[in-house]
């Protein structure tokens, strides 16, 4: 059950045009190692999800800048011109999603949940195309499960078997993209053996992950 | 003179702050409500990417790359700080645990709504965080300048795309501090240097007078200390 | 900011008639010296709310035993006979959850969620008074939120602003109880000041908790 | 002799198990499981209450009170265990991240319904975390004797409450495993000791027979090896 892979092996799964959530919020916690290894395979069309663009230059705004990303699921872009750019000039989609709605609706899809209930976004352009459920004399917006083929995660310490610790701010996405992806590749900048990481600290127990890549910076 | 407008806006919203909150200040105008926090009173900075207890901006030597705020600036954390993720965060913005949030906009009108995350084919920079925290926190406050190139931003109904309806508690500008009530808005403070006349002139919402209402005197301010009629509210 | 009180005076301010979410499963995380209080305090008619109605010389069951409460609304009731007893002599009103369900709409409660969709349950007797909801082609229970009065919290180390680390199998429960009440009680088997609990270990942020209470065992 | 078969149903469910399975084993005969994992495949053993790698029962002079599992046994846990709280917990479960759940049953029927969880007025223990775990885990794998009281337990209908709707996929008695399809149920084998007759005898439900029909040898568990037949499923 070692889990330990290069960053190009795990890399490798990942095809054109499939979807993947990325850990990190302005491009803190999100792998850079996978970042590295997806813009050398030159994987393209894929749709990326996560919570927000980053710079041109950090997180995922490498990736599309590179011209690798068809769409962007995110909550906020404003510190990425770029992007602004790209989707003025119809080369990249973009969906803006409430953050509070998006983290919720990724551990929905990783926890089996078909949707919740929420008042974020009510009465404003966010309730378009979807179900308003009444409860009591309350209103809520339905929201749906998110799933990605992949997940890309950063990790602070892994152990061989997949169980992850993140450090400080760098938690964000990362933990709740790793329940709600078929692959999931995790990029560590430390590697233990099993047993050398407090269970008291795991916040995401090995079930959820495929691969561990060291040497994450 | 626009950032002694800002400083303005950003003391007046720190008396509004009481011993044991929890507040989320948003980026840019009410980041600076932390600068004027009284001695006094100790509460704890939520950061919706996951930290409650921030501390000031980290110095050079203190940046650790792992700990940003939600404005992705390096910062540093108070003694019983906590990390949580983003989903956790979330859960104490929208289950009512954020006392306080003090928030930019574009527009706000009579009803409560507030307008603050596009302006449609010229900047689409995403609602962030900012609906969660319209929707979930126990008392919004606007912080902004009164106008925008000469344009009212007080209106009687926003034009631009809603970021969360009905919501607003407070509008705290240069010139005014209003009250969102059912009845519609109060004004409840002239700001120094300001006039009732000059609030009506850039205005477009209806509002009702306060029936005690007061005029805050800059040398508050100067003194550095809450005045008898700022702590009236 | 200090939050520490004897258990008496926390313990207080819970009155005839309320409702209660209390850590613990079989008694393991259940605060001891609050229900030894509760029975002290003699405090009736009390809804309680938890995964399970433990053994009648433990956990939650001990209060069960004392006749002080109305109501139990929990997932097992199996390993205490009494509760059984007093359930068919109509001494005791029992409302049974499936324990995944029960922990959501309690996470719910906290979060400001106002329900959720489960498959959970879906044409069982728990479908019943029920909204099913149809999303594509797959239908789905709405579960509702669950808040209570008070929440009794079991800590292993609490710091005095009522930041918490529960050690190992003693979580269950607990963080999401925490949430999800307007008044959150913990006892804690160790006190320390601010700045001396990992900030990586809290698990309940000191913003949900309103009286940390000493001496649990 | 009631042992015994218990031990065999343990031992063929253990069978099923592969390398790296995450697995729930529900109270009573599935922790049985537990002692006949074959030794050359490594899995993690989930505990509702919060826990991924329990270990072996603790020794008196291992107990942790800290620790039980959903049973409420003091445990030992596997290097690379984890601790979680309930909601993480039955998220893992109710996500579909748990690849195998064995639990005991009161009746099954032919749609791969179960009831498991009430005998109305008679016992009333509640579901615990049953319905959460047939409703997600990947594989639900039913244990249990093949009658009870001589009354047949696997039924065309179950007359209980049931605890999960069409989400059995397998059910393995001391007599019989049968399969759940969408064409009804196939036998697949015969345990050791057992005949067609016997199981025509003792089962209510219609079912199908397997082309490859296999009859377990008694002696395939008495050498503690995986015999052919058994290898085939």
């Amino acid at each position: 059950m070692n889990k330990q892979v290069s960053a190009q092996e795990a890399i490798s799964h990942i095809q054109d045009g499939m979807t993947i959530l990325y850990g990190g919020f302005m491009g803190v916690g999100t792998p850079k190692i996978l970042i590295d290894a997806l813009i050398e395979q030159g994987t393209k069309e894929l749709t990326v999800i996560g919570n927000d663009a980053a710079t041109p230059g950090a997180g995922i705004g490498r990736l599309i800048s590179n011209g690798q990303v068809k769409k962007l699921i995110a909550s906020h872009i404003g510190l990425n011109p770029e992007v602004a750019q790209l989707m003025n000039t119809g080369k990249l989609q973009v969906e803006l999603v409430p953050q509070g709605t998006l983290v919720e609706r990724i551990r929905c899809g990783g926890a089996g949940i078909g949707g919740f209930l929420t008042q974020t976004g009510l009465g404003t352009e966010v309730q378009e195309h979807k179900q308003v459920i009444q409860v009591g004399t309350q209103k809520y917006l339905l929201e749906l499960p998110i799933r990605a083929d992949v997940a890309i995660i950063r990790g602070t310490v892994a152990d061989t078997l997949g169980n992850v610790f993140y450090r400080a701010t760098t938690k964000n996405l990362n933990p709740l993209a790793a329940t709600a992806a078929d692959l999931v590749i995790v990029a560590a900048q430390e590697i233990v053996d099993p047993g050398e990481l407090d269970p008291e600290k795991v916040m995401t127990p090995c079930v959820y992950v495929n691969y561990v890549v060291g040497g994450e910076s | 003179m626009a950032l002694k407008d800002k400083e303005l806006i950003a003391w007046r919203i720190a008396q509004e702050l009481k011993d044991g909150d929890v507040v989320n200040l948003g980026i840019g105008l009410p980041t600076l409500v932390a600068n004027y926090i009284p001695e006094e009173i100790q509460l704890m900075l939520q950061s919706e990417n996951g930290l409650l207890g921030m501390g000031a901006l980290a110095t050079d030597a203190q940046v650790d790359p792992d700990i940003i705020n939600a404005g992705n600036q390096h910062i540093t954390t108070q003694k019983g700080a906590s990390y949580f993720h983003s989903a956790d965060s979330f859960a104490m913005i929208r289950g009512g645990h954020v006392d306080v949030t003090v928030l930019g906009a574009l527009q706000v009108d009579e009803l409560g709504n507030i307008a603050s995350h596009m302006v449609p084919g010229k900047m689409v920079p995403g609602m962030g965080g900012a609906m969660d925290l319209i929707a979930g926190a126990r008392r919004v406050i606007v912080a902004m300048l009164h106008t925008a190139k000469g344009e009212a931003k007080i209106l009687k109904e926003c034009s631009l795309p809603l970021t969360g309806v009905g919501k607003v508690n407070m509008i705290v500008t240069e010139k005014a501090v209003m009250e969102v009530t059912s009845h519609g808005l109060v004004l409840k403070e002239i700001m120094p240097g300001s006039t009732l006349d000059d609030i009506f002139a850039t205005t477009e919402a209806s509002f009702f007078l306060a029936e005690n209402l007061a005029l805050n005197d800059r040398k508050t301010l100067e003194g550095g200390e809450d005045g008898d009629q700022a702590s009236n509210f």
